[in-house]
């Protein structure tokens, strides 16, 4: 069938493990060439943020999992304006080598128009 | 068009909230678990023309049947009913943090 | 094609898979996704895979010990799996890191026990996406 | 030593399974003659509305952990006010046999007056 | 006075708003784990003469600790700053959902 | 008494307690609980009693098996059980219900293997009231 997916990247990185799982689904979709699209909104916003340091919480980098994404084809993430701007990030701060970052006004309608949703 | 399942209270999450930052004319809302006591927050006046689900057992299990009752626009659902929406609309979307 | 359920007969039928992150005797959820498939398998629909991942692999921990009076999940999930052959999933590499191993598994990670429910398989991520691919709906059960 | 106890209660019963333990934990300290009070407040106070049919989610009642605390000497139960306003559930509505419901406006005053507070 | 720890999002989880609700003057908060996103939240703005504190770990590692900086009148601490702050206070009230 | 702590003494050293209710690798909080120990200890305090309770009784599973770069909770709280002869109690009501068995408990409950990791113990929830009673300081790790 195919059915195109995306991941609803919706939780802060670190604090709970769902960020995480979340991406190594992503990673393992891509791995298998199924067509997979990541939009952040509300927290997952947090995940993109540069300057992260989490070995001072004994943790691995979660940007590094988003940083893999690129090499397996994903090279654009959907990123929810509303949620940047309720969060005091400004878009231009938001950058990951190798993808192209596309703010939305309205994710509703980006949402409606897949045949599967992962929320994370 | 999308079916959004909220399973949190508004009240001390965001799921709900950001659900209706997410919602596409057309598409359909299915309150379920804590998520029933949206029956009680405000967010829920914004989508008075489009459908609102509950599901009765959790309401009912709350003590919340009642008020589903008199809430206007809310359709009370059994689990049949839950998995006929799911048939009716895609994709489906789970708030569930 | 036409699947009976009960007294009448219910067109179309559908293919659905259902992704569970949540443990049982944590949140409500899990208790939400057994529900929801027993509903789907009594209206006629057929599940093509349920997938456990996060937390949601606790599902398949054969040695919780609920009080008499709560819900068994574990020992209704496999009931449900036996009655309709259901494909459980649980994650492995999730797994891993939660404490639920099979017996192979325990002695390649040199663990003194396992404890992976009868009815359960351990698998890696690719059928949560293979579920996607050859599902006509997913619906996720978390928090 | 003793350290007087106060049991937060902020989570709606059912959903999860921090109301249930939560007084679980509070009828051991009562059993065991500890002084332990406890103040209902955010999705907490869901836990006193009555009609309760928890039987139509395969659970049990968790309000019937609340009827029992009286016959441990819990006979007084504080209410944040706020919490019902906003949640739209009228005081008078509050009501558990045996036990004295107190509306408090200021529940940062009373939380401070105790050693020792457990939340769930 | 009491200590509060509040370690989730104020974005997504009512937590720092119900934990400002029972806040008595002298009362001191320290921001642990998600709560450091508070620093980008409004809600914050009520505590200007109250005593807030950061764990610093839990800024860094989400790329926060700049801001930190900034935001004033929020103090920085590391983990034997914490451990003091609960000496120095009591009760100690967690906010995790 | 004061209490050495490394190179200097710090006056007045407290007798704490934390309850712990989180998992490992679900969320951060059974991690910070962990490192705020290590705090305490360092410092020269004492720790009475660390109660697990809730979702926190998975810290005692000593069949996890998280990959080799990521934190491994159990094994940790071993260490530093053994180094301060710490009292780390697993609530027996919340482990039977989530699969976290004792051997003795293993065999009472008929279930066919046991995963409590050594170094913990389980008790009744009156260990979390005697810990209130007996401790200057209650800190909980939760969410």
């Amino acid at each position: 069938m195919g059915n195109k997916t995306l991941a609803l990247c919706r939780t802060a990185p670190y604090g709970s493990a769902l960020a995480r799982e979340g991406l190594e689904a992503v990673l393992a979709s891509a791995a298998m060439e199924q067509e997979v699209d990541l939009l952040f909104i509300g927290d997952g916003i947090f995940q993109l943020l540069g300057n992260q340091s989490p070995e001072e919480i004994q943790q691995k980098s979660q940007r590094r999992n988003l940083l893999a994404l690129p090499m397996f084809g994903l090279e654009q993430f959907y990123v929810c304006a509303s949620s940047l701007a309720e969060r005091g990030v400004k878009p231009k701060l938001i950058e990951i080598p190798g993808v192209e970052i596309k703010t939305i006004e309205q994710p509703g309608a980006l949402i409606a128009s897949y045949q599967c949703v992962l929320s994370f | 068009m999308t079916l959004h399942l909220v399973s949190k209270s508004p009240f001390s999450s965001s799921a709900l909230r950001d659900c209706l930052q997410s919602f596409a004319e057309g598409d359909a809302l299915l309150l379920i678990e804590d998520g029933v006591y949206a029956l009680r927050h405000d967010a829920l006046q914004t989508l008075q023309n489009s459908a609102v689900y509950c599901l009765e057992a959790d309401a009912a299990a709350r003590g919340q049947r009642e008020l589903a009752a008199i809430v206007s626009g809310i359709k009370m659902i059994d689990d049949a009913g839950w998995v006929k929406l799911c048939t009716q609309h895609n994709p489906i979307v789970s708030w569930f943090r | 094609m036409p699947r009976s359920a009960g007294h009448f007969t219910i067109w179309p039928a559908m293919k659905f898979s259902l992704a569970v992150y949540s443990a049982p005797h944590s949140t409500q959820s899990a208790a939400s996704a057994l529900r929801f498939a027993k509903a789907l398998l009594s209206e006629g629909h057929e599940i093509y895979r349920i997938f456990f991942y996060c937390d949601g692999i606790q599902n398949g921990n054969s040695i919780a010990a609920p009080p008499q009076d709560e819900a068994d999940l574990t020992g209704e999930w496999q009931d449900l799996q036996r009655q309709y052959n259901l494909d459980l999933v649980i994650c492995i590499a999730a797994a891993q890191r939660r404490g639920v191993l099979s017996q192979r598994e325990a002695e390649r990670q040199e663990k003194l026990s396992a404890n992976l429910a009868e009815g359960f398989e351990l698998a890696g991520l690719g059928q949560l996406t293979d579920a996607v691919a050859n599902s006509e709906r997913l619906v996720t059960f978390g928090g």
